[in-house]
């Protein structure tokens, strides 16, 4: 018996979700776990390094290393949760190829999954990147785009609304599941297997401590993996 | 207009043929002030009757807090009474909604105790804004306004805001732009309190001048006896929210029934015994003293030669102390405080003779 | 700062100016009778009709009361009908003018307010018509305030636009949370922070001394 | 206080001997209103000079727009002169900062045209205010404020706000309000203005009782002539921005020097022709005709019976046609319009009688 | 709607009381205070002092021209010093309160300007100290509209506190946004804005009514 609380920041949704799954896991082990909801995306991690939580689980390795470069957290990553494969989606084609050139395509205007549109525009050919960029490309980053897209920044859970409003929109697959979007409907799908895998974050100083162990071994059950299978039906995958 | 002609308390509806309505008539009209929380309803008028003849000018005097406002303010609907009714030109304005006001108010220019000036607007502005209101064209107001503020004086004041201005001043552009649609009816609440006397006579002329030449009809509130007596063909008395005293001004002021009237008009007759006198009067004769005697003079007599021929008949000094003869509505009127030596017999023939004239005389007592 | 980031922050200048003004204008076009009937029309006022008064102050409320992103959200359709879409500079101006116009309206109602009883009374005196009431005595003398009201709301308008960066608004409030709070770019955060200080600065003192001019209580001395 | 007594314009200092510093010493003080954009500044006090001796209660009269209000609020800094100099007990306050005004304004109750009451406190806590700001006890706060509230007359308005109140009512407020801290130097603006004759009476009554029992110095701006002639000791006269006569009230008010004064004398001599009778009067005689004479008492003959003497001694009617004797400053003043007979011997004789007796007599023209 | 929800709905109402009361009343503490001087301190006016006026003017403009979530993170020191945390709805408590510092200022500079100068003219009279014509004159002459611009003051705040979910504040905005805008449950967020516009409704309806009892100037008929 422990008798340790841990304060673990999240992002509103699945994230959320999946641990309110683990927190009774968790308290008969003797950890009690209090989850904070951020609706952004900086704060987690500054209240972690500065000591106001002990954990977040919200983001991904990219961003986890683009966060600490620049500001220089002392936190890391002990260990994965899941991934939120990410789809290009639209109310008026049934293909890309349909698409035509001069189009509009909304994409998040959060470096990380804007980022990541980006990056999965350049992985089907449709734009190139400049060189060297990294996970966090932005719009300015295009150095070619042949077919003239026109790339509109909105917000995350903002782009499965706006799907008549363009010609596509990059949707994170659980804001598709929650807005009743079939995620098999994509026209354009992120490879399952990319480096997007979330993450739990911890201080590097704390990383050794018990309940880290402890809360990766609720998290890591076949119990929150049936969860998410059940809950998110393929819109979330459990990446460990 | 067309309301059928009743009799009524004055006894003027009551003549057989038929006679123009008057162009206002309270018939009983209360007026109760419902009080904040925690305070007193306030009746600031109650059983008002009251009539202004279409053309006249009438007056309404009466001691601060009386109720003068409140009455003039019944006129065009700013307050509502509480009780009776308030006929205008015949019609019952009683239950008049806003529709029917903005129309009645649309011929009553009125000019308030507290100017209620437009901060926002020049004095100019502030003339035109009743013009404006009616519609009149640009062109027309501009004649219009400037005519008015040289009439009472501000020709050089135009383009100043209200701020700017004396207290005299504002009170100018206040009569200004009530008399600037010429109405058929004005009302004037203390008018000219904050102006000088030269300025109050020229502004008196002027509403004369607009009575008489355009016929409009004039209800006016002062303090201010001289105000009455120079313009007022009628005065009515208003004490504690009551009419006390209602008729002719100079009936009312000759001949006053109420003691309020009575004070009122000792104001304006200046019967009133000076101060440095007042000392020096004893109840009873010392040898050698004299009677102080107050004579009041009537419209008629007050043109007879009363004094001197006193004098000339009796035979003994007249001592002038005090007084006033003045003329009201026209008509001289006054009273003198008057010394004359109390040995007995020639005070005796004094008063004798005063009777004889028919005046009033008064003994105030013996100075020395 | 490189070329590109001193584009996009006059890009964002620009659009800011543009959602401000549009939401400003508008706001002010619907909020002033909106204001002027909610401080008009209770029981036994100019306007009385206390019911439509109940009707539109609970809708004034909603409108307030709703977080504005709620509200993005809530009038889509409309937003579509109005800007032909959702998204973007001018779809964002849709639902900040919505925002704007109760905000403003609540502003002018208060301002409306402190106009001193004689003077209505005056005009009402004199004749004059509710709507001339409102023109020529009630908005003219409540100038004063409702300047420095709408200067308030536009620099509410201003610090507000920076959340229309969810609808693709951009503007410079949206490009300081994106590049500077969120990829980390303390001199782009720094840079749009000083613009808009310069911006509110702008228009505060200006409204500020329009409002004094306009004042012509105060005796000069 | 202790400024050096220097000789100047008006004298007083010039004397031998040292004497107490007048309250108030405006010294060729001006003050000029800039004018807003476009408009022109106004010059509206030039040149002033004028002494309040401590205890004394002067009076400033002039028409609307004269400067007086202004004027007064240059004693207690509400405006700044913009030339001259202003010497309060002997210290120049042209130059003073707001504190050292404080500490002055402490001392000076000051009464407003427009009253400036404030709207969010009672009656009782708008008289209570000054004496707030002065620190004073709440208990003497309490007993102050209910005596002063039943000295004018308003026991029963204690709880009530300002917009309940008549617009006499709002300026006793503000008399009260004034007084609350007994100041050694009042200051009045229209003081009486919104006040029936009646109250203004025991308004005055209750002024010149602050100034006899509490030494309390009064400089009273007012337009009504009554009032200066009531209770001022000393009169100035403000005609466009300048003092154009200053001194004792009687002296200036029986024997007027400028022509403005003498417009106002008029109004309280009463020696304006009535308008029954200015219709009638003609320049020449006609058979039959009367003379009228204007006939001006000053205080010393006054009380002689000049009218019953002239009948007596001529022998002719002398008729009393219009005219005012009152006392002015405590002493008797007037004048009378007489007319006598126009034929030649009794005419002459009476002219000669009345100069004999040292009156001034003019002739207006004949009546018949 | 799950018990659960219920319960959250239940706290979030709770949150937003809290965190909206707490930086209304510290808001009001200090911009009373604050919109009294900047209304007075203007050349030639009560508290004359031009410089200070324009540095305040400055420093009330960059916080309200800031976008409310870089302002929670350029003071996060500072919350930390007077919270001890920087997330959580205590913490959330700090920015909202900086954040309403400045507008219920400039709310209140607004109210008091437009009290009658006659009135302060009559103080300045009797000798008052420009502390005493505050408190006797320009807060109780202004008071009915220092109430409404207050009201105005806590809707904006019930609006601005949806924006404290950065910093894990809760609330009802904030749920609105978390579940029915992020997890597109419109059960919640319709439930969420109801629970808001009663909140709104009240708070603006006693606003008016206290308002309106505070008004001496009316007359009652
Ligand atoms: N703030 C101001 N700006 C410009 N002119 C002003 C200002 N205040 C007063 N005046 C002008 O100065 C002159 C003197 O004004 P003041 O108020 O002293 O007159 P007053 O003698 O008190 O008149 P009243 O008896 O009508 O009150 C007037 O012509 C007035 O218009
Ligand atoms: N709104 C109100 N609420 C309560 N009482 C009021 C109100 N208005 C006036 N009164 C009271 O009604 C009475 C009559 O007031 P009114 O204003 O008619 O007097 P007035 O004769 O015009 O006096 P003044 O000559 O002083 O102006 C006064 O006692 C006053 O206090
Ligand atoms: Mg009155
Ligand atoms: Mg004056």
């Amino acid at each position: 018996q422990q008798n340790q609380v841990v304060r673990i920041g999240v992002s509103p949704g699945p994230h959320a979700e999946i641990l309110e799954k683990v927190k009774p896991l968790l308290a008969k082990q003797g950890v009690e776990l209090k989850i904070i909801e951020f609706s952004d995306y900086v704060v987690p991690n500054q209240a972690l390094d500065a000591g106001e939580l002990e954990a977040n689980s919200f983001q991904n390795q990219p961003y986890l290393d683009n966060q600490v470069k620049d500001r220089g957290f002392k936190i890391e990553t002990v260990g994965l949760t899941v991934n939120f494969p990410l789809g290009i989606y639209s109310s008026k084609y049934k293909s890309w190829s349909e698409v035509p050139d001069g189009a509009s395509v909304a994409i998040q205007n959060d470096p990380t999954n804007g980022g990541r549109s980006l990056l999965l525009l350049q992985d089907k050919g449709i734009i190139k990147l400049k060189d060297g960029v990294g996970f966090k490309p932005t719009v300015a980053d295009i150095t070619a785009n042949p077919k003239k897209l026109k790339i509109i920044e909105i917000e995350a859970a903002q782009t499965p609304r706006s799907l008549d409003d363009v010609a596509a929109a990059a949707i994170n697959t659980n804001y598709a599941v929650d807005a009743k979007i079939d995620p098999a409907s994509a026209i354009l799908r992120e490879d399952a297997k990319g480096p997007y895998v979330n993450v739990i974050a911890v201080r590097s100083a704390d990383k050794d401590k018990p309940w880290v162990k402890t809360l990766l071994g609720a998290y890591h059950t076949p119990e929150i993996k049936a969860f998410v299978a059940e809950r998110f039906k393929g819109a979330v995958l459990a990446g460990w | 207009m067309n309301a059928p002609v009743k009799p009524d308390a004055l006894g003027i509806g009551a003549r057989p043929f038929a006679v123009p309505d008057p162009i206002i008539r309270f018939e009983q009209v209360g007026k109760t002030y419902a009080g904040r929380s925690r305070q007193q309803a306030v009746a600031a008028l109650s059983g008002i009757d009251l009539t202004v003849p279409a053309g006249a000018i009438v007056g309404v005097i009466g001691r601060s807090g009386a109720g003068k406002s409140t009455l003039i303010r019944l006129v065009n609907g700013l307050e509502h009474a509480t009780a009776g009714r308030i006929l205008i030109e015949g019609e019952d304005v009683t239950a008049l909604n806003e529709a029917g006001w903005r129309r009645r108010r649309r011929e009553i220019g009125m000019i308030f105790q507290h100017f209620n000036l437009l901060s926002s607007r020049t004095v100019f502005d502030n003339v035109a804004l009743p013009l404006e209101i009616a519609g009149t064209p640009k062109a027309t107001i501009a004649s219009k306004v400037e005519k008015l503020l040289a009439l009472v004086g501000l020709a050089d004041k135009s383009g100043r805001y209200p701020a700017e201005l004396s207290g005299g001043q504002k009170q100018r552009v206040g009569i200004a732009r009530a008399l600037a649609t010429d109405p058929k009816l004005l009302l004037c609440d203390e008018a000219t309190s904050a102006l000088d006397p030269e300025t109050t006579q020229s502004i008196l002329a002027l509403l004369r001048q607009v009575n008489r030449e355009l016929g409009i009809t004039i209800l006016l509130i002062t303090h201010e006896i001289p105000v009455i007596k120079e313009i007022c063909d009628r005065v009515a008395v208003i004490e504690g929210g009551r009419i006390v005293e209602e008729g002719e001004t100079f009936a009312v002021f000759t001949n006053p029934q109420h003691p309020t009237t009575a004070r009122f008009v000792e104001a304006v007759t200046g019967v009133e015994v000076p101060a440095h006198l007042a000392d020096r009067i004893r109840p009873e004769a010392r040898p050698g003293s004299e009677i102080v005697l107050r004579i009041t003079f009537t419209g008629e007599n007050a043109t007879a030669p009363v004094i001197s021929r006193l004098s000339s008949v009796v035979g003994v000094d007249v001592n002038i102390l005090a007084g006033r003869i003045d003329a009201i509505a026209g008509k001289p009127f006054g009273s003198l405080l008057v010394s004359v030596p109390s040995r007995i017999p020639e005070s005796e023939a004094v008063l004798g003779a005063l009777r004889n004239l028919g005046l009033k005389a008064e003994v105030i007592g013996h100075v020395s | 700062m490189s070329p590109e980031i001193l584009r996009l922050i006059g890009q964002a200048t620009l659009d800011t100016l543009s959602m401000v003004a549009v939401a400003a204008g508008i706001g002010t076009l619907l909020g002033l009778p909106l204001g002027v009937f909610l401080a008009t029309s209770k029981r036994g006022e100019l306007f009385a009709a206390p019911a439509l008064n109940a009707a539109l102050g609970v809708l004034v409320n909603a409108t307030r009361s709703t977080p504005f992103i709620i509200l993005v959200v809530a009038i889509i359709p409309f937003t579509r009908l109005i800007a032909g879409t959702s998204i973007g500079t001018t779809a964002a101006i849709v639902p900040l003018t919505v925002a704007s116009v109760p905000f403003i309206a609540r502003l002018i109602e208060g301002a409306v307010r402190e106009v001193d009883q004689g003077l209505v009374e005056a005009a009402r005196a004199m004749g004059a018509t509710p709507l001339q009431i409102v023109r020529k005595v009630l908005v003219p003398e409540a100038l004063p305030a409702i300047v420095l009201g709408l200067t308030l709301a536009i620099v509410s308008l201003i610090g507000f636009s920076a959340m229309v960066g969810a609808v693709g608004g951009g503007g410079l409030g949206d490009l300081g949370i994106r590049y500077g709070y969120q990829r980390f770019m303390p001199e782009v955060m720094a840079t749009v922070v000083a613009v808009l200080i310069v911006l509110v600065q702008f228009v505060q003192s200006f409204g500020d001394r329009l409002a004094r001019r306009l004042n012509k209580r105060l005796r000069q001395a």
